[in-house]
């Protein structure tokens, strides 16, 4: 199954994929740090991802790709 | 069935230096993705300019230039002189192509010039610490325009793509936004199209991308996209201005 | 005497600010101060630093090669700028932050404390710098606590001055730590 | 009673020149000296100035020529690249003899270079970066006290002399946050402006300022009588530092950052029983020539410390003439030369230490 | 009855140096004319720019400053910031304005620079032997165009008036023509109304003046108003862009 | 058969570049140069070349980076108004490190100045008008022969060294017609562009083009490489000529139009039995140092003239080093100091004469 | 009366003023130079001449005036 | 031998043209030559001059401060350049335009021919320039008249070489006055 992945090294904690998931099912993780010292953000229901894409095309950082799931 | 999205190729992988929510970042994707779908990437010479993305060239896969702060459009002209038959494209911000370098702009436009400029409209010189630029919206702060611009002693915002379409040699200009998902997406389609009348031999063309720089601006990203979405488009009206009608 | 001190994090983290509430508080003494700030597209990677110099006597360079103390806010900070305190200079580290085997790779007397999070149980993330500066004092005797307070009165925006009871109590935890 | 203030090197260059009466500013931003913009931005307005951010360096040093024809006290600043960009109209400015203070808070070339501090405008700022024989008045401050100074010594000296003079600060200093002290008041130098383009009111005979002479005859008198003003100013303005020169083994020449980073290893080399000399030249043109010919007598050699790849070392041996051994030690790119280097450079120059 | 015509007191006497026939002698006359005619003779500070009328201030009777090329408005920019209560206009030629002095006059125009421009289209650069100008109409034959200006790599002419009325601060923009004498009159009322744009500080004002230079064109000062009439106005449009219905 | 013709220097420039196998020109128009643009407007297209007007010589400067960093031979040509305008773009090509010729038919300054001849842009060519640590090479011919010999030279240079080759020519020579012989064929310097961005074509990595180092130690590293290669530049490519300064009791350096002056001035001055000798600078960057220093040992004393107040002798001085006195005398505005002068001067100098 | 006044010391022998005039009482004077090296025009029947002023308005080199006859 | 001349006039009497004819005429003879023009916005005054010296040796500089030959085609021409010219040198002067007058105040050694008006007769005023060149072949033998034959092939352009026959009358005129 498809879904979007997030990269949490490269992410920066700006949030517009947030704004851009039609499931609601991204969040900033605002309990990890990653070495750019970003909260990055993460799936909070990877289940309900419907692999839109959205998400992907709204990233400033390319920090989420879609993938078949377990790909990571 | 969805295909599997990833970074596009002509991007190379290592995080880029933009603020977090910089429009920047998104407007680089659109680009690699459209020279890979063009499948231009060893064809194509791009030339960076000086603002925040002074040194794109090394998210790049392709060959690229960094030119003086205003200039890349001269550049591009003495690449594409060269190599007639590459795909040259100038990417500028708007202090960049709006105030020091709006004679290159015109003049390469004027001289229809066969290269792509993508400008990046983020109403401030970014690099600098959120200055005017010529594009700063009537009353909009910043760090010189503290009481907001005035436009009887500061003037008034230019829109550069109204200017541009004036000439003969423009033969595509549209403006497009980054503010969402869906304007991201008909951006990405402005920009093909932009190239596709390169390669096509017809004139020079630009896409004005109206942008955020959410840390100038003292925004969220989050905020940063309403406020564009709020402000800039009323002056900026998104839409083609030339070129529409141009099957390439 | 002279204290030399490199204060390195991210932007955001009011590293530029500690440098200059540093330097202000040492004025307020009647000290020669300089404050040299990291600038312009380096602040877009998310790092910052400072370099803040107070000194009894004439202060040459502003930019410093070998800080007597570092203030460490970041992992990258220190991996940067540990090895370049002086020998017999020191770090001070906040350990909610920063792994504790890259403090120790620096070879420096180091003091980690975690200021961050005691921020947050504070109530405020800002507090973090003032337990760092706390510290400092602490460990220095650099100058005095009310030269710390003066300094803020000039250093923070009049929005933020209503904080500054609350930014004392912080300088008071970290000269506790 | 003098106001002693912490503030950032560029805004006090910004606060001086409003003190020195200066009421028009064009400039572009360009780091590092984006703050004396972002300064008088609002600073301006308050005291009823100008301030107006041209949409180029070309478009501001054109507005100065403007405005200080026009009779005003005028400033423009900017940082290598940009001031590159203004040198025809320095030219100009020159050619037209009006008054104008620039000030370029050096960062390090060449190209686009970086934004580190450097010194390595001296040729451009001391030899002409334009065309034709013209001088600029350059002053090299080294803290915010002498920003503070020469910014206001400047506009009297542009206004005195009809010309250009430009501070070559670097970027650390433009940068860097210091004490400086204000005077409560200033009193500028009262210059005869009735060349100026007013607008003759029907009252006088029309002025006009010109850099152009077709007439070769005319064109060299405007050359002759520059270079007359020159040679005066040779002979009346130099300014510079001299510190424990007397009986110095060696004497180094340094200006701005470099000094003061010399002024470590003076105290350094002390320690360890070497007398080290400090020349520092506050005015870069004219360049004290008098001050380090009579250096050149007394000590063995000499040392030039620049942030660039030698360039004021040039003059210095001029003014030495060969009598001296005149060696150069500097570093480029925003490196800047620590304390222990220059010091190892002197030890091995005087042959001593273990190098 | 005829009122007696003599040559405006805002004109020195002194013979000009233009060639037999050239525009630029009827162009200063006319802005001399309209100068004592508003009363303005010591109140104007006029800006020469770099063509063949670099020295006009010699033959003006009122202040001036020589300007660098291309860089007239924004030295009348200066001067006018110092005295907002004086006129202000620049002189400058095609070449001047449209090729090297594009920003400059683009941006004082944006910031509704409260100057008027007179401008001089000569299609040429005359001063330097007759280079091909920004203006220069397709096909014409300059010393850099000796095949004819060729569209398709040497670009095509600029319209400036039309892109210049693009900008909000360009208040009063009209282009005229020197080519007869009906048109001489009509140029005199345009650049009036652009002066008295000026005195009620509404904004930026212009005045293209489509000019001959019979020297470089290789024409009869006859012939060359000719040509003017035939193959300039055709491009050229003459009439006003902006600013018609203002009431000064 | 090398073909001799009797043509305007600008021409000779013109054509020799075409010979050079120049294929792109950009420039904007300015007195006393314009004939090299009026060529080439019919002369490129003729062989195939990209001649183009550019908007301004900033634009022109910019499109020579763009086109040589995209693997062309380029030139472009101005005079000294437009070579101040050029100066940002001329630091920008030695940061990038991208070969270029640029040819400054020098006028007279400052400003607007004249259009007369002179020499007043020698600092700004060999001391560098543009901000930053970096050199020109400069060349002087001083007839048409070498206008052509030096212009393809220029392009051989600039490839092998990848940097910005000034020719530095008098409006005189600009304007003259003499005769010059071109040969038959040029072999141009073949040099490695493996460096220049022609589109990857997907067979090699990336190249990109570029003048800045946010690091400073890449910065320093650039700086180091970059005078390196100047050190190298000033072992190898110093051309001078030197006539009868075997026992002269006088050696007179000058370049260009001036020499031309001196060598009618040695035969007036042979026939009144003074023996002057001529230090002819060709490289005006790389100085030819040892030369001048060499003759120092062997006569009494120097004069340079000069077509400006006095450049070129802070070079000649700078190589004397304080071992003879170095005298000097120019003209400036175009007026040119005739043969009388200059023999007069040379007799003052020498205490002979009436005067 | 008014008529055109040529001074011809001013004249560059352009012609334009020939073009300009409603009475067609303007010629070049092929036989004289000026100081300036240029033929000088001259009304040929000044007589005819209506002070309409339109070669005034014509003249780039302000060498003709209207005046009262006589008065030059 | 060096002959230095300068030849003076208003803008469109060919005073350029005729430099460069005295130089491709002694280059023809294997001379060494150059020409000079005045150039620029000088030219718009409608003055005109230029210089030119044809020589057996190698030149010097190509400006003339003293010429040997002045060829004077107005009057101020002769008031610019006649007092320049050598002590022993001369002046042509074309008589049909030139004030008597001012060329005696020269003080010179001057030869005054009408060529322009011989021209007018010879149905072109251009040959009045090859007037002055015949005549100035004739009082200095400087080079043969054939050269000037090649000269004018060289010089003149294509459309105007039918011409160059009379030109060559209008020079033995010269010669012969
Ligand atoms: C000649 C010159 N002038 C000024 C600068 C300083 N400078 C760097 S970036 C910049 C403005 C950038 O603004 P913009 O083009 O809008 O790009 P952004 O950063 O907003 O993406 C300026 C003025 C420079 N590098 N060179
Ligand atoms: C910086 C600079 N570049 C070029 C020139 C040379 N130049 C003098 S006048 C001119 C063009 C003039 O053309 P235009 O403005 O159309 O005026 P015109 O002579 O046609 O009236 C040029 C390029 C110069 N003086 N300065
Ligand atoms: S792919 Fe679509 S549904 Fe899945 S996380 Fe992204 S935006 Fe949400
Ligand atoms: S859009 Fe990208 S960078 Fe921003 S929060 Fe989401 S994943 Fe992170
Ligand atoms: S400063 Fe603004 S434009 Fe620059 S990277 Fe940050 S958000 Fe983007
Ligand atoms: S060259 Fe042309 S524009 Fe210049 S004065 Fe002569 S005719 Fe007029
Ligand atoms: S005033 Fe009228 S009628 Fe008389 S000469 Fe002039 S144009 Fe002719
Ligand atoms: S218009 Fe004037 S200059 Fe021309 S011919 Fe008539 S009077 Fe003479
Ligand atoms: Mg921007
Ligand atoms: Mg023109």
């Amino acid at each position: 199954m498809l879904r979007a992945v997030i990269y949490s090294e490269r992410c920066k904690g700006c949030g517009l994929c947030i704004a851009a998931c039609p499931k609601k099912i991204i969040a900033i993780n605002k309990s990890e740090f990653n070495q750019m010292g970003y909260n990055p953000s993460m799936l909070t229901d990877p289940g309900k991802c419907i692999a839109c894409g959205r998400c992907v095309i709204a990233c400033p950082d390319t920090a989420i790709e879609i993938k078949e799931a377990g790909d990571a | 069935m969805m295909p599997v999205m990833q970074s596009p190729r002509s991007l190379e992988k290592p995080t880029m230096h933009y603020c977090p929510g910089c429009s920047h970042g998104i407007a680089h994707r659109v680009v690699a993705e459209v020279i890979d779908e063009l499948g231009l990437e060893g064809n194509t010479i791009g030339v960076s300019s000086v603002g925040c993305s002074y040194n794109n060239y090394l998210y790049f896969t392709f060959d690229m230039q960094q030119a003086a702060h205003g200039r890349a459009p001269a550049v591009a002209t003495g690449i594409k002189r060269v190599h007639p038959e590459r795909t040259v494209f100038t990417y500028q911000g708007d202090g960049d192509l709006a105030a020091i370098g709006t004679a290159e702009i015109i003049h390469a436009a004027a001289r229809g010039e066969k290269i792509t400029t993508i400008f990046i409209n983020n109403t401030t010189y970014g690099m600098t610490s959120g200055q005017m630029a010529p594009t700063t919206l009537a009353g909009q702060v910043t760090t010189t325009s503290p009481a907001g611009r005035n436009t009887s002693t500061q003037g008034y915002p230019i829109r550069m793509s109204e200017v541009l379409a004036q000439l003969e040699g423009a033969v595509f200009i549209e403006r497009v936004s980054m503010h969402d998902v869906n304007h991201i997406i008909q951006a990405k389609r402005a920009i093909k199209k932009a190239f596709r009348v390169q390669m096509a031999g017809l004139g020079f063309s630009m896409v004005e991308v109206l942008s955020t720089c959410p840390t100038n601006w003292g925004l969220t990203p989050i905020k940063a996209v309403g406020w564009l979405e709020k402000n800039m488009m009323e002056y900026y009206k998104l839409g083609n201005l030339k070129g529409k009608d141009l099957e390439v | 005497m002279q204290h030399e001190i490199i204060i390195a994090g991210f932007g955001g983290q009011g590293i530029l600010s500690a440098g200059r509430i540093i330097c202000a508080a040492g004025m307020a003494e009647g000290k020669n101060t300089t404050w040299f700030p990291s600038y312009g597209p380096e602040m877009r990677g998310g790092t910052a630093n400072c370099h803040a110099i107070v000194s009894d006597g004439e202060i040459g360079s502003p930019i410093i090669n070998n800080p007597d103390i570092l203030i460490a806010m970041t992992s990258p900070a220190i991996d940067k700028f540990g090895k370049m305190v002086k020998e017999n200079g020191f770090i001070i580290a906040d350990s909610s932050l920063i792994e504790k085997s890259r403090i120790e790779a620096t070879g420096r007397t180091a003091y980690s404390i975690d200021a961050a999070r005691k921020a947050g149980d504070m109530g405020h993330k800002a507090f973090a710098m003032l337990i760092m500066i706390g510290k400092l004092i602490k460990e220095t005797g650099i100058f005095k606590p009310e030269s710390v307070e003066k300094a803020l009165y000039e250093v923070l925006k009049k929005e933020l001055h209503g904080l500054i009871p609350k930014e004392m109590d912080a300088l008071c935890v970290g000269m506790e730590m | 009673m003098p106001e002693k203030v912490l503030m950032k090197g560029n805004e006090v260059i910004a606060e001086a020149a409003i003190r020195a009466g200066c009421r028009h500013y064009f400039g572009y931003p360009i780091t590092p000296q984006s703050e004396i913009a972002n300064y008088l931005a609002w600073r301006m307005p308050a005291v009823g100035g100008v301030f107006l951010q041209a949409e180029s360096e070309i478009a501001a040093i054109n507005m100065v020529y403007g405005a200080s024809g026009a009779g005003a006290r005028v400033l423009t600043t900017s940082s290598s690249p940009g001031i590159s960009l203004k040198q025809e109209g320095i030219s100009y400015i020159a050619g037209a003899e009006i008054p104008a203070v620039i000030v370029n808070v050096m960062r390090c070339g060449p190209g686009l270079g970086g934004i580190m501090p450097a010194q390595s405008d001296y040729f451009q700022a001391v030899k002409g970066g334009g065309h034709g024989d013209y001088r600029n008045i350059a002053l090299a401050p080294y803290n915010a006290q002498e920003l503070y100074e020469l910014t206001v010594k400047a506009f009297d000296l542009a206004d005195k002399y009809r010309m250009t003079v430009m501070i070559m600060a670097d970027g650390a200093l433009g940068q860097m946050m210091e004490t400086v002290e204000f005077r409560d008041e200033e009193k500028p130098f009262e210059a005869d402006k009735s060349w100026a383009t007013t607008g003759t009111g029907m009252k006088r005979k029309k002025n006009y300022i010109t850099s152009i002479y077709i007439d070769p005859e005319e064109l060299e008198k405007l050359n002759n009588r520059l270079q007359a003003k020159y040679r005066t100013i040779e002979e009346n303005e130099v300014m510079y530092e001299e510190r424990d020169c007397e009986g110095a083994e060696i004497v180094v020449c340094a200006f701005g950052l470099a000094a003061r980073i010399v002024r470590n290893v003076m105290d350094m080399a002390a320690a360890e029983g070497i007398k080290v000399g400090l020349l520092r030249p506050v005015t870069l043109w004219p360049f004290p020539v008098k001050a380090i010919s009579d250096i050149a007598e007394k000590t063995d050699v000499l040392l030039s410390v620049e942030l660039n790849a030698g360039q004021m070392v040039e003059d210095v041996r001029l003014a030495v003439n060969g009598r001296k051994p005149v060696h150069f030690y500097g570093r480029t790119g925003g490196i800047l030369p620590t304390q222990n280097e220059i010091l190892e450079e002197i030890k091995r120059i005087l042959g001593r230490g273990n190098k």
